[in-house]
């Protein structure tokens, strides 16, 4: 059992590292600022939650439970305030005037508008 | 294992903080620091297993409860001009 | 302040001290009623504190008590011109304070330095700072100024005893003899007469005087013998007493005529005979008219100083020229008559003759006392030798000639003579620059602030 | 622990300090600065002081940089910024 | 690792003196204060750490403990500096209504 | 109106779980002094957070109604969008040439409820391709952020919330 | 008494006095008050109770952190409750008790300088001179409406903390070498570390006390403070805050600095003489009452810094009696020429004419006051400045013993041009003539202080107890024996 | 100009380095590192001593609380004198915040915080943490109000008079305490000789009176520093103040 955990521990966190590494790639890489939100939000959550499954099942392979416990806390806490967090980015970034880059549909502009007149 | 797994992590910190030196946009700072908040949460979350010692994960606690604190307040910053509307 | 039991010459100096105030007092009783009760204060204290440091048996609690009495004279001083005044304080106290300096330098916590000789590595700062103090040459830059300017019982009191203190202290000081305080005392008493001579100011050509009469003193004090020491001593009484009686005289001019300038008067002598007698005593005292108490202080100064030839004739020369400069001071002042000189305004009280007629009388006394008994230490007889008369006279007698002779040579100028006080202004303003380029480095920049203290952290680390 | 992952840590650690010295911006100046913080805190992790690197994640993320970023929105309605480049 | 250590907190405590030292904006001087006052804590910390300690919390858990006694000052320190920089930062607020600048070189009323 | 003591139970509750996973004990002084500190939590926010008149304080709403089975499916749901999302930003961010065409649409949500509103919209930021930016509570719309729109434009992202609402409904019926 | 009480007093008065406005707004005004009795009197009893070493928690010394009481610190203490009861006599006359939140720091500062003084451990030292500093950075910036005080505030605030980091860096060093933190154990086994440690420890420590005191490298906040600060707090910077880092430099320099090292107190010496220098020469220039007088504590500073340089149980005896002596006199200084600034409506001397027909009192206070501190025999001023020039005579330390000697005549300079001007003619008359019965009491209690002060050479309980805190203070095998005994 | 500056900042880099290469040459490394002096005592007699686990705790709130309470009042002071800086002024009001989704998530969010941070304050003799912690943790709750809810909620929510209160109060219980093992124990701040239960250590009850002083210290920072929080956001400007000549 211990050893399956620790294997999957091993799993978890090189997958984890991966996506970690995806989404700052993204973030550099991307051309503006909603853009890099996306990587920011998705794959770092995503990642960050494989690495911290990794290190509780770390805690539990050591039969240390409430440490495994504590991880989950945390990344629950993670997964509860990443999205409201680029939420709130993406909305200081419209509302101060950032135009996203090469937008197809702009919807939000004309609801805007309406709200400023 | 966890030591290349930090190293990783580290090295993925440091190319997120290249988005903070360069960050064209102010709110592209904002985005690489709230990367690199998450980043480093995990990293310490990482760093008690390195250790084997639980105590460590409170501070990984603390920074996922406080770290968002940061980003919101630098988002209403940034949308307002001012925190006290 | 620790005392001590008093010796002859401190009980000299307080008896001397109690004089002049007295007569100072006298005088400045009578200029006006109001307030003049008020104004007597200091002149006490000035007293008190001048015997206290005539008391003083160590070199601190002296220092104490001389910058004591120059605060009490500094308040009278005040009332006649407030610069002068300040120039005055600051003055002594930086005497004191290179007297404190050196005193300091000679003391332990364990005892302080008693009054007296003083080791010889300390003596030249002593010298300074008495120096200031007794108006050597080069520091009496603070002297002609505060005698003219001064009220004029602060200027008797001034001339007449603070001065004096300072050359009590030297007298305290020097213990052998000392030939560069000799060749000071010299220079000093020539120096003081030529300025005189070229001045027009009544109260300014008596401060000059004082410096040349206290130049005999030094020189006669720098002997270091008993002798000299005695002639120091008369004639730092002789001169007080006269001296005293010539700024009262002076100064009753200034009241009568409202005008100190010697271009200015010229019938006092017939105003005010009286006057004009009492001024004749102390002129003929500082000019050393035989018989007179100058004549037997010069008398015994020269007799201390028989080994130095040319100091005598330096001395000599210092008489002539104070008998010309005060023929000149008779003449102008209250002889030398024309129509269009002005009326008198003021008027002396019964208390301002009373005054100087105690200092007359006193002066008298002092000229007569060691004529009719051996009081000085000098072979019998030597006081009436004709030796004595001739050198006393020829001076005189020469100097009334000279005067004759060549009037105009001595008609007083409009104008002051350049002193070394006139280079205060331009030395401060010298001074002052750099300080203004010093008020500059607080500019208010707090990096340059911070980066200053990073540097001395750099030189301290540097220099342990 | 590594040396060499230490020393690649403190370097880390000297850039974001240096970032927050020399960057023109003052709010990626505070970004900066908030990410100092954190890495001095992952810092005392790894020299097992546990205690001090709570406070410092506490004190830096919740008070500090919150306060630098009132202050500096208080400041924004007038005046410049004077560490601007003078052609710019 | 020590020397790093020591060698990374000088180095920041002097990043911090040069920000002060020249750079115009009073954010950026109070951000220096904080650089340095980083650097000292690292400082201080790092003396009490022992290769291969272990937190000191009891109990040991493998190993000797590290010095805690730094630790304790490091965190008063942290506290101490915390308030420092949030009165700083109150004085600038209060600075910039007066004078509508955060430039130190245009603060100078008070001068000579 | 009536508070029904309920409610607040629920989010005792969940304090106290909190409470348990953080001090990590189950001694009895940990859980007494637990329950004092959930009462006081509970007792100090629950009026303004959950009661309170403000706009966005849950009272006078019609709270959701969990199934238990779909509360059980959800998570596994919920990783698995992510793990998706993920993968997917992952493989844009990695290719050689990042070609996006971005949007911003508006999506109508059939939640009446603003609680389930707000949850939807982080799981739409959490899930692949999409980003609230902002919620139009009164009229139950919400602007998203789509990363590409791909070959189906905007229908396929509208389909993809759709899909999403549908399970969330099943979880909250 | 126990010694903590002293320090506990204020801290008590400081955390009451806003529960007093909360919830009875109408005592705090009678609780400033008593609890200032109060800490005066604790503050008195503990430096009367004689020598004394109590350690918090009752550990050991080396565990626990220890106050000591000895005579240097019984006489820091006096003068600390003496100068703090009168600025807050002056600052409840001035203010009233409307700014409750001002009191809250004085008492803290107070707390803090009391601690400063008693304790003897190097941490909780710096600890002290924070809370210490922070106080005087806000007393120092009330009342926050004027332009001065909030720029005066900053700066000192910048430097404050810069030399608080410096002071902590000297701290870290010392504990990095030692592992100690006891200022008594620290003396014995600090001489043990490397040459290099040594210097960075006593370079960072004495900077860090010269910008706290403001002695030149660091003195720059200290015009601006005091010119802009209301008068009761002036008085108080000058008479008591720039003491207490003068208590610790000497506190320090004799307990970690003299063993090790001679040379820093010829780095104390040098300093201290270009800061009398400097503080006389700048206060000769100035035109603002206020600034003049606090040049002048810049130059006292420098005196005060001379007298320790000096190495020896003399100079540290003309330290303390100095410190005493610029205590009365500056505070009394600073509280009158408040009250005259305030008649005129302005601090410019050339405005201040012929205030002695108004203000007879204040006026020859004034003058007493500045002689004093001038150094004009027999004030106290000239006998602590005579205790200073012996000391330093037997030091061999000429030149700052002239310079000293020197600053006399320039300090008579400048005080006589204030002075003048109240002697002078009167150009207008004062607007309003408000009476200051407290301020005039404690002038008057000041000048009484100061003609006590002049005669305690003579007075032998006094004398001698001036002189045992030079010997105990110089003897730091003493100190550490009655701490670890 | 351009010139002028790059001189300045040269000569901020040599200060820079020469200081650092001081300090640098001051670092002693091999004969005191580690344990050494009381350190020792602290470690190994921390459980006689106090019973608490963490080290750290009992030095800070033990051997060396008087350092704690000199550290407490740091902030105090601080608190007060920003109220103080920032005193008699209208206050701005707003309900104005962030979006309607930040607001709902933030209060589902705020009653866990506030659990986290009591845990910390409560569980400061076990684990790391401590008063400060916690306190400052609440601190930035209340920032988080202003922020996200607008500063006329938090205004609702807290009167300044009850955070002045808590914030005396806390300070207060700090000195009773410590007056308390004066009475009793001798010395201030005494703990276990006074009285105070050493308890079991690791368990909730024990360390004495190290919890306590933690709960004190929590109220007393957690109180100022949104105190100190709450006077710094909201400030408008005051007509009356003085402006300084033009420089």
């Amino acid at each position: 059992m211990s050893d399956l955990f620790f294997g999957l521990s091993t799993v978890f966190m090189v997958a984890g590292l991966f996506f970690a590494f995806a989404s700052v790639v993204g973030v550099i890489r991307f051309p503006d600022v909603y853009t890099r939100l996306h990587a920011s939000t998705k794959a770092l959550s995503g990642g960050a939650m494989m690495i911290l499954a990794g290190t509780a099942f770390r805690a539990a392979a050591a039969g240390h439970w409430p440490a495994m416990v504590k991880t989950l806390l945390i990344a629950a806490f993670l997964l509860a305030t990443n999205p409201l967090a680029s939420h709130a980015i993406a909305r200081a970034c419209y509302r101060h005037g950032i135009v996203p880059k090469g937008t197809v549909i702009d919807e939000y502009a004309e609801k805007i508008r309406g709200d400023r007149s | 294992m966890t030591a290349f797994v930090l190293w990783g992590l580290l090295l993925t910190a440091a190319l997120g903080f290249w988005r903070v030196i360069v960050g064209p946009t102010i709110p592209d700072r904002i985005v690489a620091a709230d990367t690199l908040a998450t980043i480093l949460t995990t990293f310490i979350a990482l760093l008690a297993v390195y250790f084997e010692n639980a105590v460590f994960l409170d501070i990984a606690l603390a920074f996922a409860v406080l770290s968002f604190a940061d980003v919101l307040i630098m988002a209403k910053y940034f949308e307002h001009g001012e925190l006290h509307r | 302040m620790t005392m001590t039991r008093p010796d002859n010459l401190s009980l000299t100096m307080i008896a001397l001290a109690l004089v002049m105030t007295g007569a100072s007092s006298l005088f400045a009783g009578s200029r006006d009623k109001e307030g003049s009760r008020r104004d007597l204060v200091p002149l006490w204290l000035f007293c008190l504190f001048a015997c206290l440091t005539a008391l003083a048996s160590t070199w601190l609690s002296f220092i104490i008590g001389l910058e004591l009495s120059t605060l009490s004279l500094f308040t009278i001083i005040r009332k006649g011109d407030e610069a002068t005044s300040r120039l005055y304080l600051l003055a002594q106290l930086a005497g004191a304070s290179v007297l404190l300096f050196a005193t300091s330098l000679g003391s332990s916590f364990e005892g302080n330095l008693p009054l007296g000789p003083v080791p010889p590595g300390l003596f030249p700062l002593f010298v300074i700072g008495l120096g200031v103090k007794a108006a050597l040459p080069g520091l009496h830059f603070w002297l002609p100024r505060t005698h003219s300017q001064a009220p004029t019982e602060a200027s008797a009191l001034l001339s007449g005893y603070a001065v004096k203190m300072g050359i009590y202290g030297l007298l305290r000081l020097v213990g052998d003899p000392s030939p560069p305080l000799l060749l000071l005392g010299i220079v000093m008493a020539l120096y003081g007469v030529v300025q005189a001579l070229l001045q027009h100011d009544a109260k300014r050509l008596l401060a000059y005087h004082t410096i040349s009469q206290l130049g005999f003193i030094v020189a006669a004090l720098s002997t270091g013998t008993p002798l000299g020491r005695t002639a120091a001593l008369f004639h730092i009484v002789a001169h007080a007493l006269f001296k005293g009686l010539l700024f009262l005289s002076a100064g009753s001019l200034e009241r009568l005529y409202g005008s100190r300038d010697l271009n200015g008067l010229g019938r006092a002598g017939r105003d005010a005979p009286l006057l004009f007698g009492l001024f004749l005593v102390g002129a003929s005292a500082i000019a050393g008219c035989p018989f007179t108490s100058g004549y037997v202080s010069k008398i015994v100064i020269k007799s201390a100083l028989t080994d130095q030839g040319q100091a005598v004739l330096g001395l000599q020369l210092a008489g002539l020229g104070t008998t010309l400069s005060f023929c000149k001071f008779g003449y102008y002042g209250f002889w030398k008559s024309s129509g269009d000189r002005p009326e008198p305004r003021g008027f002396l009280g019964r208390q301002a003759y009373g005054a100087m007629a105690l200092l007359a009388a006193a002066t008298a006394l002092v000229g007569a006392g060691p004529l009719l008994y051996p009081l000085l230490p000098l072979p019998e007889g030597t006081l009436l030798a004709p030796k004595a008369l001739v050198d006393a006279t020829i001076p005189v007698i020469a100097g009334i000639v000279l005067f004759a002779l060549f009037p105009g040579l001595f008609r007083p100028r409009h104008k002051d003579v350049a002193d070394v006080e006139n280079a205060l202004a331009p030395l401060g303003r010298l001074l002052l620059f750099p300080l203004t380029l010093l008020r500059l480095s607080h500019t208010g920049r707090l990096r340059a602030y911070i980066a200053l203290i990073v540097a001395a952290l750099i030189a301290i680390f540097h220099s342990l | 622990m590594s040396t060499a992952f230490f020393t690649f840590l403190a370097a880390f650690l000297v850039v974001t300090a240096l970032t927050a010295s020399e960057a023109q911006d003052m709010l990626s100046a505070v970004i900066a600065l908030s990410v100092f913080g954190v890495l001095m805190a992952i810092i005392f992790v790894i020299l097992q002081a546990p205690d001090v690197a709570l406070t410092q994640a506490i004190i830096n993320s919740g008070l500090v940089t919150s306060l630098f970023l009132v202050a500096y929105s208080q400041t924004q309605k007038r005046g410049d910024d004077p560490d601007r480049e003078d052609d710019r | 690792m020590l020397p790093i250590s020591y060698g990374t907190a000088i180095v920041v405590f002097c990043i911090g003196l040069y920000t002060i030292l020249s750079k115009r904006n009073l954010f950026k001087t109070v951000i220096g204060l904080s650089l340095m006052e980083g650097g000292v804590l690292m400082l201080i910390t790092s003396s009490g750490y022992v290769p291969g300690g272990v937190p000191a919390l009891l109990p040991f858990a493998g190993g000797e403990p590290v010095n805690p006694l730094p630790h304790s000052f490091t965190l008063t320190a942290i506290v101490i500096g915390a308030a420092d920089v949030a009165l700083a930062l109150a004085f600038i607020i209060k600075i910039h209504r007066r004078y509508g600048t955060v430039d130190i070189d245009k603060i100078r009323g008070l001068r000579g | 109106m009536k508070v029904s003591p309920i409610k607040p139970m629920v989010l005792a509750v969940a304090l106290f779980l909190a409470w348990m996973a953080t001090t990590g004990r189950l001694d009895l002084p940990f859980l007494l002094t637990g329950a004092v500190i959930v009462a006081i939590v509970v007792r100090i926010t629950w009026a303004t957070f959950f009661a309170g008149a403000h706009d966005f304080s849950l009272r006078g709403k019609p709270w959701p109604k969990p199934c238990i089975a779909a509360l059980l499916a959800y998570p596994l749901f919920f990783f698995g969008e992510l793990l998706y999302a993920t993968w997917e930003v992952a493989l844009i961010a990695l290719r050689p040439y990042i070609e996006l065409n971005p949007a911003i649409i508006r999506v109508d949500s059939r939640f009446h409820n603003s609680t389930a509103l707000v949850l939807l919209a982080n799981q739409i930021t959490l899930t692949p391709g999409t980003l609230t930016i902002d919620a139009d509570i009164p009229h139950q719309g919400l602007y998203i952020h789509a990363l590409d729109l791909g070959k189906e434009g905007i229908d396929g992202v509208k389909k993809q919330i759709h899909k999403l609402e549908q399970q969330m409904e099943e979880l909250i019926r | 008494m126990n010694p903590v009480l002293a320090i506990v007093a204020p801290f008590l008065a400081a955390f009451t006095i806003p529960l007093f406005f909360v919830f009875r707004k109408k005592w705090v005004g009678t609780a400033v008050i008593l609890f200032g009795v109060l800490s005066a009197l604790t503050a008195l009893f503990v430096a009367a109770g004689g020598e004394a070493v109590t350690v918090m928690g009752g550990w050991q010394p080396e565990v626990g952190i220890a106050l000591v009481v000895d005579s240097l610190t019984t006489a820091f203490l006096i003068l600390a409750s003496l100068g703090f009861s009168a600025s807050l006599s002056a600052a409840a006359e001035t203010f009233g008790y409307g700014p409750w939140r001002f009191y809250v720091l004085f008492f803290l500062s107070w707390a803090a300088t009391n601690g400063i003084i008693l304790t003897g451990d190097l941490f909780n030292l710096f600890v002290f001179f924070e809370i210490f500093s922070v106080a005087a950075y806000l007393v120092v910036a009330y009342p926050p409406r004027s332009w001065q005080a909030i720029e005066a505030g900053f700066k000192y605030l910048i430097f404050g903390t810069v030399g608080a980091l410096f002071l902590l860096i000297g701290i870290a060093y010392a504990f990095m070498a030692t592992g100690q933190l006891n200022m008594a154990i620290l003396a014995r086994v600090l001489p043990r570390a490397p040459e290099a440690t040594l210097s960075v420890v006593i370079g960072c420590l004495v900077v860090g006390l010269f910008i706290k005191s403001g002695t030149v490298p660091g003195h720059f906040w200290l015009p601006d403070a005091h010119s802009s600060a209301q008068t009761p707090v002036s008085a108080l910077l000058s008479g008591v805050f720039v003491k207490v880092s003068l208590y610790a430099l000497i506190r320090l320099a004799f307990l970690l600095f003299g063993s090790a090292d001679d040379r820093v107190f010829f780095v104390l010496l040098l300093f201290g003489t270009v800061t009398l220098c400097l503080g006389h020469l700048m206060a000769f220039q100035q035109e603002d009452i206020k600034r003049l007088l606090a040049y002048s504590t810049v130059a006292q500073v420098g005196t005060i810094v001379i007298a320790i340089g000096c190495a020896s149980s003399g100079g540290v005896t003309a330290a303390v009696y100095h410190a005493f002596n610029h205590m009365a006199a500056k505070m009394g200084l600073f509280l009158v020429s408040g009250v005259l600034a305030e008649d005129r409506a302005s601090r410019d001397i050339a405005q201040m004419g012929g205030l002695f027909r108004h203000r007879p009192l204040f006026v020859l206070a004034f003058c007493l006051f500045a002689a004093s501190i001038a150094g004009i025999p027999p004030l106290n001023g000239f006998m602590s400045k005579w205790f200073l020039l012996v000391a330093a005579a037997e030091r061999g330390a000429l030149i700052p013993a002239a310079a000293v000697v020197a600053g006399t005549v320039l300090s008579a300079a400048y005080y006589l041009r204030p002075i003048t001007a109240f002697f002078g003619p009167a150009e207008t008359e004062p607007p309003h003539h408000r009476p200051h019965p407290v301020t005039g009491a404690i002038v008057a209690l000041l000048a009484l202080l100061c003609l006590v002060l002049a005669l305690a050479p003579y007075i032998g309980p006094l004398k001698e107890g001036l002189l045992a805190v030079g010997r105990d203070t110089v003897n730091g095998a003493r100190y550490i024996e009655r701490v670890l005994r | 100009m351009r010139v002028h500056r790059n001189l300045q900042r040269l000569g901020a880099l040599g200060l820079s380095l020469a200081l650092g290469w001081w300090l640098w040459q001051g670092v002693t490394i091999s004969p005191f590192q580690g344990i050494t002096g009381p350190a020792a005592r602290y470690i190994h007699g921390t459980a006689r001593d106090t019973g608490a686990a963490n080290v750290v705790a009992a030095i800070l709130f033990d051997y060396r609380g008087f350092d704690t309470l000199g550290e407490a009042s740091v902030i105090y002071t601080t608190v007060c004198g920003v109220a103080l800086l920032f005193a008699k002024r209208r206050y701005r009001r707003s309900s104005h915040g962030l979006s309607f989704i930040v607001k709902r998530g933030m209060a589902l969010l705020v009653p866990f915080i506030l659990l986290y941070a009591s845990s910390i304050i409560v569980m400061g003799h076990l684990s790391p943490g401590g008063g400060f912690q916690g306190g400052a943790v609440m601190a930035t709750v209340t920032v988080l109000f202003c922020v996200i809810y607008g500063s006329s909620f938090e205004a609702a929510r807290v009167s300044p008079k009850v955070k002045e209160t808590i914030e005396s109060s806390g300070a207060l219980l700090f000195t009773a305490i410590g007056l308390i093992g004066l009475v009793t124990g001798g010395a201030f701040l005494t703990n276990s000789a006074a009285g105070f239960p050493r308890g079991m250590m690791g368990h909730l009850v024990s360390g004495g009176t190290i919890p306590l002083l933690n709960i004190a210290v929590g109220m007393k920072v957690g109180a100022g520093l949104s105190t100190l929080f709450y006077s710094m956001v909201k400030i408008l400007e005051d007509p009356t103040e003085s402006s300084p000549p033009e420089v």
